[in-house]
């Protein structure tokens, strides 16, 4: 079979993250390309944009992609798509390849947050995800950047040089508003109350994440690692160093693409091959 | 207002209240070598047969936002009360450390599988499960407590290698006796005057006992009945309320504190109910482990979690809120408190057919702002206040 | 592919029957004031004891969960909020108070005021309020008859004694009550059937033992679980279940299971997601997933560890039953324990954990389970919340996918040949000190 | 005639309103509001001077003045304060003096109040464990759907088969619209369904809280004509919105202030 590529497609609530992987024989699955759109309303609209978008960055046409695997909230809206697999599956399978060794994966998303433990041969041992509410998510964040006047950017950065961390009472994503606004209102300093903004997400998390046998190495999955501020904060509740690699953000797609090129490889008898629409 | 001793004496209180580390327990255990610690989850134990069995009974009320959850939530989820979860987090981060055995009861189901949690991950620690009867009007009934106070005895006699006399179960009924009658009479004091003596004072003079001797802890109590009337103090114009539900978890300092600010005079509460469940003297003559278990029956004070249907706990509130002369109830809450809530729905109903104005709040005890229970509580008071 | 699954055949049927006429028989005590009905709670119930009146059992439990199950249970449950009940408040209780105010019932007919609530706690705190309130609202005289906790290794003496006690006096109080005197040949009679019963109920949940299993020891047994709790002291319960085993014992012998293949075998604790019961079991079908023991199945006894009512000492074995053989009276570890078992003999793959916010009894503390399952066996453990009765609580989307992704590491698994366990169980977080 | 300001300092707006009972009753004579930015004493001061402004008034000139809202405290030159449930109940009994009733939604909060007959607040219920029901989950879902928030309103009265949102969280609600909108669900259906949902909590609030027969909406969401329909439709009683249902507390404060003034100076009457 002449196909050489692969593409996962990762349809989170805020952003819809599309790669391309190649398996060119020997040197082991290489990503391509990769592309980020917000995922909007219409999220069928979304994953094709960032399919069509990955294609063009990676300079091949569609058709010769052989297999492409969904993933996400709405991977099921993936009407070009071959199969489907949850994030949960796929986060283990990309961590694991960004950070040869991962035993546990913390991922911050949008609306939810998870941990996976993984074992020695790259499998799912166990995971948790929260439940209900999307408190403490990265949603909690980006509101509360916003209710700063602080870019998403900017908020990590800033944090770190927060000396007296506020506390920050609510984990609801739209509480935390108020808190911040008295907080302001007192005089504090944009470093304090973003310092303790990412401290209770980092309790949050890892409160969670306990649930599941944290082993070293920990890797941070998701938007959520670009933040410098989240990771020292995460590092310092669970007194552990976190491995970051700067394709975290698209962790889940890799984990598709790469579960794409498995099914792509006729050798690979699939125990897992289901017919999409499933 | 001159009462430097007294001042003193609260604000030591209020120290061991927020101190998590059991620093009492530790002094007592070293001033009583060998000597164990039992700790009780938190309303209707019997710490008369701890006390008799030579131990220090240690009064279990959480641990308010002094501690962060970083385990206990991976142990017990979402919906499941603050104080289960504070507690169980004391144990897992080594604070129960000088407690060598810990006691529950059928308080609520929560409190239930709490203890059986603990007896897992601690199995060096004596975890008992006392049946209180929810039928006291059964004959059948004070047979079979007696019967479970008997054998809390003799497993502690077991722990403690020692035995607890007829003699001393007296002894120690006549103490708790004193301390009970004693905070009657502070209760008695500042539904009178309330005034002289505030609920935070109060609140924290009564907490502190659970950490400290009860010989120790009556002559805390006595100082204060004698030295508040000397104090002065003007009143305020404050609406009188009763504070109801609070008797399991604890309201955090600064909401009691906030109440009395937001213009309420509290006349009554359940706050650590766990000191005083009595409403009069255990007898003192005849069989000890019966006396305890017939007042348990007949004598011990309503709560959300005590259940004897031969008097319906709403109307007991009803008589209680006019005996005391108070213009509104405040049914103070803890949240996922299933049996508060569940008892919420006949005392609404019963303060509405009775006229009581009430309130309901709703708090957490690791909550630390509380702008909007301020806002409540100053609305409940206008609404009361202005026409 | 078989996306869904449903056992459906002559015990389907009858079950529809018997359960139907129990609704007659309420019915026909409201209209007329005769037989005489007793509300109970279904954990640990003692109809046995209500055979020698001849009086029907009246469990709020199966109106509400009728409800959910036909997805009417949010009116109800909305009334009963109205009157002051709390979001946090068990919605079992709220949805029968609801339906109470509003005069609904879940087939039309007409539901009696009790000659009796009979308060039989077992374990479960919720249910003294919810008695409280019903005898309250509607008037009705109540008895509690208080069972101790199984707090010790074995049933104590003095427990015994005192449960035998209270069932003596609430014959006295039936007797006041009804008018009628206490038969005491026809209650020996009606323990005399609840062992058979006991018998076959066993036998039919050792049947699940065989691969494939011939039912679903989870959303199938609930179709049982009626005629059991109803039933369980009459001829008819015996002849229903004698049919049920025959039925099974012939799928076993042809070798028909749940699935045409079946895939995956689970253990499932904690009551179902009423509200979306179908949605839920298709969750698992779509995988080829078969609950092959459930701790939900036994709430009303638990009996396939040996149990039964002996007709010789019949106030006694009702009495045990109540002290020690249903699982809402047992402690946590209990509880742990019999799961364990279960996963072992009958030879599951993993457990699923739902965590049901109404019931505290069932989940309060099944985090610490997880753990004890995950990390101290080293089982693969998943863990689900929602509700049983409220719908507001059952967040679709987030439940199946945490269902495929634990079934996706199941499979992978499977196929990689990989066993899914702990390799050196970690050392418990609760032995850890800080400071 | 006696002059009296009440300022209503809340978290992003700050309000005021001057009255005066020159004619025998208290009249409104002056708004003014302004953005309340971190210093909560500028914006109350600011807002005063505005009012002040608009009545042609002169600074200074008021003989009392009354705080309510978030910031109420904060306001060192107040002589009383009041929180906005017992503002808002009083400013709205002004505008509709037969109502029963008042429901305030805004961003974050849901307020329900009963009054009593002689207008006291007779009891009241808040949204207080999360945003669920609060005006956000509109500002959330205009800014997903990316329609203007004042647009929301009239959209979603074009609605022909509204779908239900269960979700108990306003921000994982946005992936139940996710759905809706990748299900081709119209976006007038959508928005129908999330004022549903909060008008499904307010009403539960409300009846929590005692009912009434004559309802007032006040708070952000009250210009919005299709939470209006879903609470009529809901709750089956009149609902009436103020012209300027923003300034309903700033008034309530200024009328519950003008009485204190009139008891405190009938009071020092009777003393000299």
């Amino acid at each position: 079979m002449g196909m050489r590529f692969a593409a996962g497609v990762d349809v989170g609530s805020t952003q819809t993250k599309a790669v391309i992987m190649e398996d060119n024989g020997g040197g082991g699955p290489r990503l391509v390309a990769r592309a980020l759109v917000d995922t909007g309303a219409n999220v069928q609209k979304a994953a094709e944009h960032g399919f069509l978008a990955a294609c063009r960055e990676a300079g091949i046409p569609a058709q010769e992609v052989g297999f492409v695997v969904g993933t996400g909230y709405g991977r099921y809206k993936i009407t070009f798509g071959n199969t489907q697999m949850t994030e949960i599956t796929c986060h283990a399978r990309g961590a694991v390849f960004l950070c040869p060794g991962t035993r546990t994966v913390i991922d911050m998303g949008g609306q939810d947050s998870k941990a996976i433990s993984i074992g020695a041969k790259g499998e799912v041992l166990d995971f948790v995800m929260n439940d209900k509410c999307a408190a403490g998510t990265g949603r909690f964040l980006a509101n509360a950047a916003d209710v700063m006047g602080v870019s998403l950017d900017e908020v990590g950065p800033l944090s770190l040089q927060g000396k007296q961390p506020v506390k920050i009472t609510t984990v609801c994503t739209v509480f935390v508003e108020s808190d911040i606004l008295s907080y302001l209102a007192q005089g504090k300093k944009a470093e304090d109350i973003l310092n303790g903004v990412h401290m209770a997400i980092a309790r949050r998390t890892v409160s969670l994440a306990r649930r599941v046998p944290i082993e070293p190495q920990i890797a941070l999955t998701g938007g959520v690692a670009r933040n410098i501020g989240m990771v020292r904060a995460l590092e310092q509740v669970l007194g552990a160093t976190l491995q970051v690699s700067a394709e975290a953000h698209f962790t889940g797609a890799i984990g598709a693409a790469l579960f794409a090129l498995e099914k792509m490889d006729q050798s690979f008898e699939s125990a897992i091959w289901r017919p999409a629409h499933a | 207002m001159h009462c430097a001793e007294l001042e003193r004496t609260f604000d030591n209180c209020a120290e061991i209240v927020q101190d998590l580390s059991l620093a009492e327990v530790r002094r007592w255990k070293n001033e009583h070598p060998g000597a164990k610690a039992i700790g009780y989850f938190p309303v209707y134990a019997p710490m008369e047969i701890i006390h008799a069995c030579g131990m220090l009974p240690v009064g279990l009320n959480g641990a308010g936002d002094r501690l962060d959850i970083q385990y206990a939530d991976a142990r017990f989820g979402s919906f499941i009360c603050s104080i289960v979860k504070t507690t169980l987090e004391m144990a897992m981060t080594g604070h129960f450390e000088p407690l060598d055995g810990m006691l529950f009861s059928t308080i609520c189901d929560s409190a239930r599988n709490l203890c059986y949690v603990i007896k897992r991950n601690f199995p060096q620690m004596y975890v008992d499960f006392l049946h209180l009867p929810h039928n006291p009007g059964s004959p059948a009934t004070l047979e079979f407590l007696r019967g479970e106070y008997a054998r809390l005895q003799q497993q502690l006699e077991e722990l403690g290698g020692c035995r607890a006399t007829e003699e001393g179960l007296r002894h120690t009924i006549a103490l708790y006796n004193q301390n009970r009658a004693l905070l009657r009479q502070l209760y008695a004091l500042r539904a009178a005057a309330p005034h002289l003596l505030r609920t935070w004072e109060l609140y924290t003079l009564m907490r502190a006992g659970n950490f400290v001797a009860v010989e120790t802890h009556n002559q805390w109590l006595r100082e204060a009945v004698e030295e508040l009337p000397a104090r002065t103090g003007k009143p305020r114009d404050s609406i009188r309320v009763v504070i109801e539900g609070s008797f399991c978890e604890q309201p955090p300092l600064d909401l009691i504190k906030l109440m009395e600010e937001a213009g309420c005079y509290v006349v009554d509460d359940d706050f650590i109910l766990g000191r005083r469940w009595f409403t009069e003297d255990v007898p003192m003559n005849g069989d000890p482990l019966t006396a305890l278990a017939e007042s348990y029956l007949n004598r011990a004070v309503y709560s959300s979690v005590r259940h004897d249907f031969r008097n319906p706990r709403h109307k007991a509130l009803v008589e209680k809120t006019r005996r005391l002369n108070a213009q509104a109830v405040i049914l103070l809450i803890a949240k996922f408190c299933e049996p508060a809530y569940f008892d919420y729905v006949l005392f609404k109903r019963e303060l509405e057919s009775a006229g009581i104005p009430h309130l309901l709040l709703e708090f957490e005890e690791k909550a630390f702002t509380f702008e909007r229970l301020r806002s409540e509580v100053e609305t409940f008071v206008e609404s009361l206040l202005f026409d | 592919m078989t996306a869904k699954s449903e056992y459906r055949s002559q015990i389907h049927q009858l079950q529809k029957d018997l359960m139907l006429r129990w609704y007659e028989r309420l019915d026909e005590a409201a209209q007329t004031g005769s037989p005489p009905t007793v509300a109970m709670m279904i954990s640990g119930n003692c109809v046995e004891l209500l055979e020698g009146f001849g009086a029907v059992p009246l469990y709020p439990e199966v109106n509400a969960l009728q409800l959910a199950i036909r997805h009417q249970s949010l009116e109800p449950i909305l009334a009963a909020e109205e009157l002051g009940y709390a979001a946090d408040n068990c919605a079992y209780v709220k949805a029968d108070i609801g339906c109470m105010l509003k005069g609904i019932t879940p087939t039309g007919g007409k539901l009696p005021v009790p000659t009796l609530v009979l308060c039989n706690f077992v374990g479960c705190n919720t249910y003294i309020k919810w008695f409280e309130h019903v005898a309250e609202l509607q008037g009705a005289p109540l008895y509690m008859l208080d069972v101790p906790f199984f707090r010790t290794e074995h049933p104590r003496r003095e427990d015994i004694d005192y449960v035998v006690r209270q069932l003596q006096e609430t014959v006295q109080k039936l007797e006041a009550l009804t008018g009628r005197r206490f038969d005491y040949d026809r209650f020996r009679e009606a323990v005399r059937c609840s062992a058979e019963v006991e018998e076959l109920w066993s036998r039919i949940k050792r049947l699940a033992q065989k691969t494939p299993s011939p039912f679903d020891a989870y959303f199938d047994a609930i179709t049982l679980m009626g005629p059991l709790y109803v039933y369980r002291g009459t001829p008819a319960g015996v002849e229903f279940f004698r049919v049920a085993l025959q039925e099974m014992e012939d799928k076993v012998a042809r070798g028909e299971g749940v699935y045409d293949q079946e895939k995956f075998r689970v253990v499932i604790e904690g009551p179902p997601p009423y509200p979306y019961f179908r949605t839920f079991r298709d969750m698992f079908a779509k995988w080829k997933a078969c609950a092959v023991a459930s701790t939900y199945s036994t709430v009303g006894g638990l009996w396939e560890f040996g149990f039964r009512h002996d007709p010789d000492h019949p106030f006694e074995a009702v009495a045990l039953h109540m002290l020690a053989h249903n699982v809402t009276n047992r402690n946590y570890l209990q509880r742990y324990e019999q799961i364990r078992r279960y996963v072992e003999e009958w030879n599951a793959h993993g457990v699923i954990i739902h965590f049901v916010k109404s019931c505290r009894l069932f989940s309060a503390g099944q985090g610490d389970m997880r753990d004890y399952f995950t990390r101290t066996l080293g089982i693969p453990t998943l863990y689900l919340e929602s509700d049983l009765e409220d719908p507001r609580y059952f967040a679709e989307a987030q439940t199946r996918n945490r269902i495929d992704a634990y079934f996706e590491a199941l499979e992978h698994a499977q196929a990689t040949g990989v066993s899914i366990s702990m390799e050196k169980p970690g050392p418990s977080a609760a032995l850890r000190v800080i400071e | 005639m006696r002059k009296v300001a009440g300022i209503d300092v809340g978290s992003a707006v700050t309000k005021a309103v001057v009255v005066s009972d020159a004619e025998g009753a208290a009249v409104v004579v002056g708004r003014g509001s302004v953005r309340t930015g971190v210093d909560l004493e500028k914006a109350a001061a600011d807002a005063l001077a505005a009012a002040l402004a608009d009545a042609g008034w002169q600074r200074g000139s008021v003989d009392y003045i009354a705080t309510t809202g978030f910031g109420r405290s904060s306001v060192s030159f107040r002589d009383l304060q009041v929180t906005e449930i017992t503002s808002g109940a009083r400013g709205a009994r002004r505008l509709f003096p037969s109502a029963t009733a008042v429901l305030d939604i805004g961003s974050q909060c849901t307020r329900a109040i009963t009054l009593a007959e002689n207008g006291k607040v007779r009891g009241f219920k808040t949204n207080d464990k999360c945003a669920a029901g609060s005006g956000s989950f509109i500002v959330r879902a205009a800014k997903y759907l990316q329609i203007e928030l004042g647009d929301v309103g009239e959209i979603a009265l074009r609605a022909e088969n509204p779908q239900p949102i269960s979700s108990i969280c306003a921000v994982l609600a946005e992936s139940e619209i996710i759905n809706h909108v990748s299900a081709g669900v119209s976006v007038e259906d959508i928005l129908s369904g999330i004022y549903d949902s909060l008008a499904e909590r307010a009403s539960m609030l409300l009846k929590r809280a005692g009912m009434g027969q004559e309802l007032v909406l006040i708070g952000g969401v009250a210009r919005q004509k299709g939470m209006v329909r879903a609470l009529e439709n809901r709750l089956k009683v009149p609902v009436s919105v103020p012209a300027d249902c923003e300034y309903v507390c700033a008034l309530g404060a200024a009328l519950l202030g003008l009485k204190r003034l009139e008891t405190q100076l009938s009071a020092a009457s009777c003393q000299s």
